[in-house]
């Protein structure tokens, strides 16, 4: 089966912060598309996140994100720009595809 | 001391210490986040709905004029006391001192409503717009916290970020649902009130009981996370309810409330947010240790209000009532 | 008028919008999706189960039959309305078009519910089995949305697909529910209301208000979509409640329906849905646009019967009945 | 015979009935995980609550030691006939053999609540310390299934192992809520039962109606998992129920149950767990394989014993006690 | 650490969906395993799917299946036929374990 | 925009047994983070598990961990040892990231 190279991203973001990740993400008209998978905690430089019934304040998502190398690269510096000092992190790797004009 | 015990033996406070319980011998016992959630809300929903049934009920609506403005001031205000109390006893960080203090300004309504259930056991009445100082107690607080984080350095928000808390201060979640189901009840009455009874006044102790539970398994949690946090901070978790509380009692007196009304006050004033304001801060305050301001939150004044607060300040309350 | 007023000053529809507030401001206000969704089938089971207790209680059950094929004609028929008034008024594909008469030629459950609050809450008895009627009208207008999308094409469904597609239509979750809670309730009486009493009516109105609110939040989601949807498609969510409102108090009044009864048939008529036939549509359709039809369902539909239509379709009923 | 066709007809049997039936016929009929084991916490909590309320009320609670003893004991011999059951019937690997006798040691908490309820519907009493044999019930038969799979093997548990599968067995969630619910209610008795009432008495028949639909839809899954089964598994998993009901008749009568104590006596023997166990049996035995016991208890033996074994240990019970 | 290359399979499919993929890899003898993710939202051709009290009829999932280079093309070519015109992804990436015969 | 080669190791583990590996986790100095998300399923040597009403013993979740090569390495195996004959695979893969600090 012949396949295609593409880029993929996966943010690691707090829930109330993704919203503003994925208006980025549809403002640029070359990324096809994105899924968003919930977590149930994590552990990095802001410390550690445990399911909490009491608050939603420290959930966090991964969005993931199949684009071209290029687009790729615009969205990881973009992204990185937003969150700044926010909590996140931002992967990058490679991935195949079957039907190039969907990505 | 009678009352002490009797609170202590309560179904609710029994359930907290059940899931303390559970979660310090690391039983799985575990309520699903998304059931322990809605349970919050349900809280949320069916104190403010009374309040609103209550003052609706009541002949003179411009009498809450005056205490929801102390309510404002109070949690304008006690941060800086708790930011004094912190500088002092601990050794956090100014970013973090600011953002503690955020937290103990504003409100714990999970301890709220423990005390109005221990009032009504009790047979104590209170107003019905205590609610509605609830919601005005979450936010303002915040304000201060940020000030207090930036009284150190030059550079201010930039404006984006500025629109994004003012945002989050005031589309808050629990301050929406609290206001609107607080006028609901306001516009619906005794006839709202007939049809909703049976599930957000009968169904109110159980529900309570279970979120309890969670949070007595929550609190465990946080248990290992203040092993590494020092006596001052423990020392500030226990200072600040009080100093709170002593200043809500003197403001609810002051201001004419009932004792129960003034008892809740001064609940509200000793107790420190664990929803409105970690959000909040995570957006103003990225780079304050958000498992520290919950960990003394939630950690250690929640059980203190909860087990020993309460009742304490009923008494206070109380003797100020001679 | 006067019904009007107290329909929107009720709790369910006050409930409702505050969830559309919260949303319009973008409150992170959010009921975790794993409740609504149990809040649904709670409102399903209820609606069923009463429905089947009290067509026990009645004498002649063989009074259900011609309703039952009125209603099963009603949601095959009304995808034709639909369909033209899409195609004269709006610029949707053939494919879309008939995915939209679909929705609107079933029915909303939730919009049925709020009718029997609003009528419970005036005293307006209706007829038991109307939660039959429910459970008949939800499917068989998949079956004219589909003839009405292939009419333009040769190529007909693979065997393979059409089986799924009889399966997903007589499985559905919803109707399943439905069916069987009145079965239940019809073959357990008034013994089995005894016992389920404090759940399934007690409860009612408090989880109608908590599902309302949800529903507010996600019609305000709704709302950033048919910013881009054009004039005439929100005409068509606005006309066509109407027209089904108006085709099904004919057919209620002429097969012999009490007043509620005949309010009840035209709500359900006027109403579109957004459960069973989305999910239909996702396997028979799949090139449709899903959030189309979500959109003006639950954006647009939903909303207007909700807080103007039903109220009107019971004045339209009085006046039917002299 | 009739009280076995009052128990098919009554609301939660139907419940489950009808979950089955949408589990056979492969609808999307689903309840959300997270609420389903919400609604599990809910049941438990009652029971022990109930349960410890009404042992409060008592004279004396020193009658409550030998049926604990002998409960205990139940759960600690019943895996030996399993066992040998099994060895006999099926060429269930040794390992497996000893997983699943543990599983039937064991007890099933929603069997026992389906009995309860079944109890009530025909107004016969039982005592109120059954809660805390549920949950002494839970755990035995944990360590003589493991006995059972080493008794094969030279080599025994490490002491890490070893110390993990302890605090399995005593910090179990369920058993932990089960003995704590049970605390409160005896710590708050009449008083704790009037605030919490309207929660874990009124709405407890709807609940269990909500899970045991839930259940249906669980076992229809299941039974695709037993086509593979065997007739020899099935069997087992028919037969032994019936050899756990007849110990457990025997044992109740002995140590001086009342007939409704006897009944639930031998239904708790009969019945299988498939929450405290499973969990365990990952921990202690990770090569047995899971689905099979699961399929065993909640596809065969809970609907027997749902179905036909409640009405039966009852009769049998009436007969043993003239 | 020695380890063994395989291949990583990751499909984006509505729930509704997600059986008839389930059941095309049970049938497969060579796919030793398959693990089941949930999905918050997402956007792609058929537009947005946020989390939705009102229907389950828009979510997704994501499977995962760790396999032999082979098998994955065989895999990832029938689960495209499967899907046809319905929504969904496959995504093909390299990965490596170190128990080769579980896989 | 300059990236940096990391590891990522990504453990399917059972639920009730995840605490055991976050905890080895958390006594490696050199491991940043982790995140976890939560499965509605799989399958694998010890059957098929589905979501389950009635229990949470067979509830698996996925950890995520990104780290250099070398503490990957040392990770997989320390993993692998604790699984034993547990339940649980363990993937390692290719990722880049921007902020190499960071992990
Ligand atoms: N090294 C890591 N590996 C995997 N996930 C990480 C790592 N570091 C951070 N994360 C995730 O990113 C979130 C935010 O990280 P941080 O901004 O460092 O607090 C954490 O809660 C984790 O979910
Ligand atoms: N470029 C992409 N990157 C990540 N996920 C995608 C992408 N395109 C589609 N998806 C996911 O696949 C689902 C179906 O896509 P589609 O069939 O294009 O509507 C979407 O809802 C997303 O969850
Ligand atoms: N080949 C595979 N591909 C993807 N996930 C797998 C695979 N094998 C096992 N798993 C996952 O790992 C879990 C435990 O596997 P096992 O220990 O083989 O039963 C399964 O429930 C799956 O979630
Ligand atoms: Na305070
Ligand atoms: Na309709
Ligand atoms: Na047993």
């Amino acid at each position: 089966m012949q396949t295609h190279r593409r880029k993929r991203l996966e943010i690691v973001v707090e829930k109330k912060r993704a919203a503003a990740v994925l208006d980025l993400l549809d403002r640029d008209p070359e990324v096809t598309g994105w899924t968003m998978l919930p977590c149930l905690g994590g552990r990095g430089h802001t410390g550690t996140r445990l399911p909490e019934g009491a608050t939603d304040a420290l959930d966090t998502v991964v969005i993931l994100v199949v684009t071209s190398e290029a687009v790729a690269q615009r969205v990881m510096a973009a992204v990185l720009e937003l969150l700044a000092e926010h909590v996140g992190i931002v992967l990058l790797s490679d991935v195949e595809v079957a039907r190039p004009a969907h990505f | 001391m009678d009352a002490a015990l009797a609170n202590l033996l309560s179904p609710p406070v029994l359930c907290f210490l059940l899931g303390l319980l559970a979660g310090v011998v690391r039983s799985d016992l575990e309520i699903p986040e998304a059931v322990a959630r809605a349970l919050a809300l349900y809280l949320i929903f069916s104190i403010g709905f009374k309040g609103g049934v209550e003052l609706a009920g009541t002949s003179d609506p411009r009498a809450l004029l005056p205490p929801l403005l102390v309510a404002a001031g109070l949690s304008l205000l006690l941060p800086l006391p708790a930011f004094g109390l912190l500088r002092l006893l601990t050794r956090a960080s100014r970013i973090d001192a600011a953002a503690i203090a955020a937290h103990y300004g504003s409100v714990s309504i999970v301890t709220y409503v423990a005390a109005t259930s221990f009032l009504q056991a009790r047979g104590i009445r209170f107003e019905g717009f205590m609610a509605a100082l609830v919601a005005v107690m979450e936010t303002p607080a915040i304000l201060t916290g940020l000030l207090l984080a930036r009284s150190g350095k030059s550079g201010a928000m930039d404006a984006r970020r500025r629109r994004e808390l003012l945002h989050e201060i005031l589309a808050n979640g629990s301050v929406v649902l609290l206001l609107g189901s607080f006028a609901i009840g306001l516009l619906t009455g005794a006839e709202g009130m007939r049809r909703l009874e049976p599930v957000v006044a009968s169904g109110f102790q159980g529900v309570l009981c279970f979120f309890l539970l969670d949070m007595g398994l929550l609190v465990a949690r946080r248990f290992t996370g203040f092993r590494t946090m020092g006596a001052g901070l423990l020392l500030f978790g226990l200072l600040m309810p009080i100093v709170g509380a002593a200043t809500g009692l003197l403001a609810g007196r002051l201001v004419g409330l009932s004792l129960g009304g003034t008892a809740l006050l001064a609940t509200l004033s000793a107790s420190a947010s664990y929803i409105a304001v970690p959000a909040a801060m995570r957006l103003a305050l990225p780079r304050a240790d958000p498992s520290l301001s919950l960990s003394l939150a939630l950690g250690v004044t929640f059980p203190f209000n909860l087990l020993l607060g309460i009742p304490l300040y009923l008494a206070a309350a109380g003797w100020l009532f001679g």
